[in-house]
């Protein structure tokens, strides 16, 4: 461990501020690329499943 | 006697969602015309640009002469004429220097017969006005003085004879059935009928398919 | 061997005669790039500064930047026309050699653009007081650089040449490209100025050329297949 | 074809089915790799490396600056690759592979930039610099940018794909030329400042969680490539009978 005490870990030698704020923005770079096309993916069955049944039906 | 110059095996084609064509197959042989039929929007001038190697947005295998179309790409290339639906005229240039231009692209062709080709499209009298002057007809014309000039075997047509007079229409029958006589063949789409006499096999396209419609 | 190498030859020399023709047949094209240098270099002044000695000393960069922008505005019509009316197929089904059409083609369209923004830079120049010491290095480097600019700018306008709107997708496309141009271009003039040898950024210039010359044509012609066929 | 040389899988990745099935299988495991090789790296960097005795605790972004500039750069490699083989080979998974690239390469460039930019405050002073790794990192941005909307702008998807495969390997030939000519011109205007992250020989403490952290980086991404990747295969596909299979089965 490379820290005394948890605020010092927060803290950063007072260059928290960067140190946090970069990798609040990497999580949020990996979550959008997880979660996006998951949520896509979701979009494209439903659209592609209401897709066959309308031509199911014109059938 | 004829021998088969150009075919295609199980061609399939979509586009925009529709299946404009599926296991499609056809022969053409020399001293023939291929007449493509078909509704607007069934891909006649998508099967052209295909046969013509323009397009590759397709599945399926050319040959030309018997071989495969891609190991004789340019011996086929120096073999044809087309004329799509855009003319190919280059609007600020004459008629002329519209063909010389033609001539540096396909070196095989003479341009001691420019004049002769002009002549023949009957545009004599405008050989100095750049094309932008000339009506639509006049401009095919122009793009149609290139089968005058040629001795390539094989001629894909699209819409020919669109903007083309009566007796300019008979004039290039008279063209066809002389190339066909030299063993030439054509394949082309018309929206106007041609005359009984000449030798016409049709292939019709039928109506593109909607996909998922099965 | 000799018979097909003379056809290329005339292929050449046809094709480049008919976009000369054709460039002097439709002046617009062939003034407006030079129209938008000029304005481009007066903005500058009148946007940032006059004084002589701030404009002495950008005037190599903005030179080499409006003169990279002036060619890229013209490098959209280099296929237009031929898409437009049908040409561009009937060159396509040639049996001769894309490659030199395209060499040709971008070789007359440089002519009407790249060299002459090179032999309008000096008037430019004085206007911005670049020292009479750096004018040799900017005709120079501009020779050297502006032909490069249009081979890669031949690869946007072929891949563009299909959409209504390639305007801008063009500069999104081949400015990045570029930059290498720029850098060394400009860099050649900074160093004419201060009087340091500019032998090494011809050579990088030249390389640039060089490959661009060898690679270009070919990505131009494969992106032109593409742009016909949808 | 002249292509019998290449192994069976090779063909085989070229079935949209085949690969949206081995996707799904490596799913799961990528994830869980991913994940924890990524945590790791992270709580062993963040935590447990020691601080740089020149720019103190502010290096631990590195952990997450070098990953994503590193992989900012592969992918764009890996975009121009599965371009090509889709040029060649008319081959239709290499071109969803190189669409599906193309934005997760440009976010991961936008996080090189930015963390770029804030390690670049406490170190030099300044939010940016013109670095010659940053600007050569905008540059390819700037390509990514170029390919992505090149895509967006042709409506066919295999002109789309073939269009862009060709501006991605234009710029693949370019990016060394950029990168040198880039350099280049940073140590002609400032010479030899201090860099963020040319050091000479980090110790051990410092690179293994450097190197676990690029692995989960690759991990991850990869598991963020597969998943674009299968929407895209069900999209492009959904003619085919496998597809509407799936879709019916999974109701």
């Amino acid at each position: 461990m490379a820290f005394e005490s948890f605020a010092d870990f927060l803290n950063m030698g007072g260059h928290g501020l960067y140190v946090w704020l970069c990798y609040g923005l990497g999580l949020l770079i990996v979550v959008a690329n997880l979660l996006l096309p998951m949520q896509q993916s979701k979009q494209v069955i439903r659209e592609l499943r209401r897709r066959l049944r309308r031509e199911e039906g014109s059938a | 006697m004829s021998t088969e110059l150009l075919s295609a095996r199980s061609l399939f084609c979509e586009r925009d969602d529709r299946i404009l064509f599926e296991g499609l197959d056809l022969t053409l042989n020399t001293g023939e015309i291929l007449q493509i039929e078909g509704r607007n929007g069934s891909g006649k001038t998508t099967l052209l640009r295909i046969l013509s190697g323009l397009s590759s947005h397709f599945e399926g295998e050319l040959y030309w002469q018997g071989e495969v179309m891609g190991e004789v790409q340019e011996a086929y290339l120096a073999d044809l004429v087309y004329i799509g639906h855009l003319p190919g005229v280059s609007g600020q240039l004459t008629a002329e220097e519209n063909l010389r231009w033609h001539c540096a692209l396909h070196p095989s062709l003479d341009i001691e017969k420019i004049d002769y080709a002009i002549g023949q499209v009957g545009l004599r009298g405008f050989e100095d006005l750049p094309a932008y002057q000339l009506s639509a007809g006049q401009k095919r014309r122009i793009a149609l003085a290139r089968l005058y000039m040629s001795e390539a075997k094989l001629w894909i047509l699209d819409e020919p004879f669109t903007a083309i007079d009566k007796v300019g229409v008979a004039a290039k029958e008279a063209l066809m059935l002389k190339h066909l006589s030299c063993g030439g063949s054509v394949i082309l789409t018309t929206h106007q009928d041609m005359s009984d006499h000449m030798p016409v096999r049709t292939l019709s396209l039928g109506e593109p398919q909607e996909i998922g419609d099965e | 061997m000799s018979n097909q190498q003379t056809s290329f030859a005339k292929l050449f020399v046809h094709t480049f005669k008919r976009d000369l023709v054709l460039a002097f047949r439709r002046k617009s094209e062939l003034v407006n790039p030079l129209i938008f240098f000029l304005i481009v270099v007066t903005l500058f002044p009148i946007g940032v500064s006059p004084e002589p000695q701030f404009l002495a000393e950008l005037a190599p960069g903005l030179l080499w930047v409006a003169a990279l922008l002036s060619t890229l505005l013209s490098m959209e019509s280099l296929f237009k026309a031929d898409f437009d009316d049908g040409s561009l197929e009937q060159l396509l089904l040639s049996p001769q050699p894309l490659f030199m059409v395209v060499l040709a083609k971008v070789s007359a369209h440089w002519l009407m653009s790249g060299l002459a923004l090179t032999l309008v830079a000096p008037v430019l120049a004085v206007m911005l007081f670049l020292p009479a010491e750096g004018m040799p290095g900017l005709m120079l480097s501009l020779l050297l650089g502006t032909p490069t600019l249009s081979l890669i700018g031949a690869i946007g306008a072929a891949l563009t040449v299909g959409l209504r709107r390639g305007g801008v997708l063009i500069s999104l496309l081949v400015l990045p490209l570029y930059i290498p141009v720029l850098i060394f271009g400009s860099s050649a003039v900074q160093a004419a100025i201060t009087g340091l040898p500019l032998g090494g950024y011809f050579a990088l210039l030249g390389a640039l050329l060089a490959l661009a010359l060898a690679l270009a044509p070919l990505a131009t012609g494969a992106a032109l297949r593409i742009s016909v066929s949808g | 074809m002249a292509v019998k040389w290449l192994p069976r899988w090779f063909f085989q990745l070229a079935s949209p089915r085949w690969c949206y099935q081995i996707t799904g299988m490596l799913i799961p495991w990528f994830a869980v790799v991913s994940i924890t090789l990524v945590v790791l790296g992270t709580i062993w960097g963040l935590a447990f490396a020691p601080a740089d005795y020149q720019q103190g605790n502010s290096f631990r972004i590195i952990y997450l600056h070098v990953p994503a500039a590193i992989l900012a750069q592969s992918f764009y490699m890996l975009m121009a690759l599965a371009g090509a083989i889709g040029l060649i080979w008319k081959m239709k998974v290499a071109d969803m592979v190189a669409k599906s690239v193309a934005p997760i390469g440009a976010s991961l460039a936008v996080l090189a930039l930015l963390t770029g930019a804030i390690w670049g405050k406490p170190t030099w002073g300044s939010w940016w610099v013109w670095d010659a790794r940053l600007t050569s990192m905008l540059v390819l941005l700037f390509l990514y940018l170029g390919v992505i909307a090149l895509n967006s702008a042709i409506e066919s998807e295999t002109t789309a794909g073939q269009a862009t495969a060709v501006l991605s390997l234009v710029g693949l030939v370019n990016i060394p030329i950029i990168k040198y000519s880039v350099e280049w011109w940073n140590t002609l205007h400032q010479p030899a400042s201090f860099k963020l992250t040319e050091k000479p020989a980090m110790p051990p403490e410092m690179w293994v969680p450097l190197l676990v952290m690029v692995i989960g980086f690759y991990t991850l991404f990869g598991l963020a490539l597969m998943l674009r990747l299968r929407n895209e295969i069900l999209q492009r596909e959904r003619r085919a009978s496998w597809v509407r299979d799936l879709l019916s089965v999974k109701a």
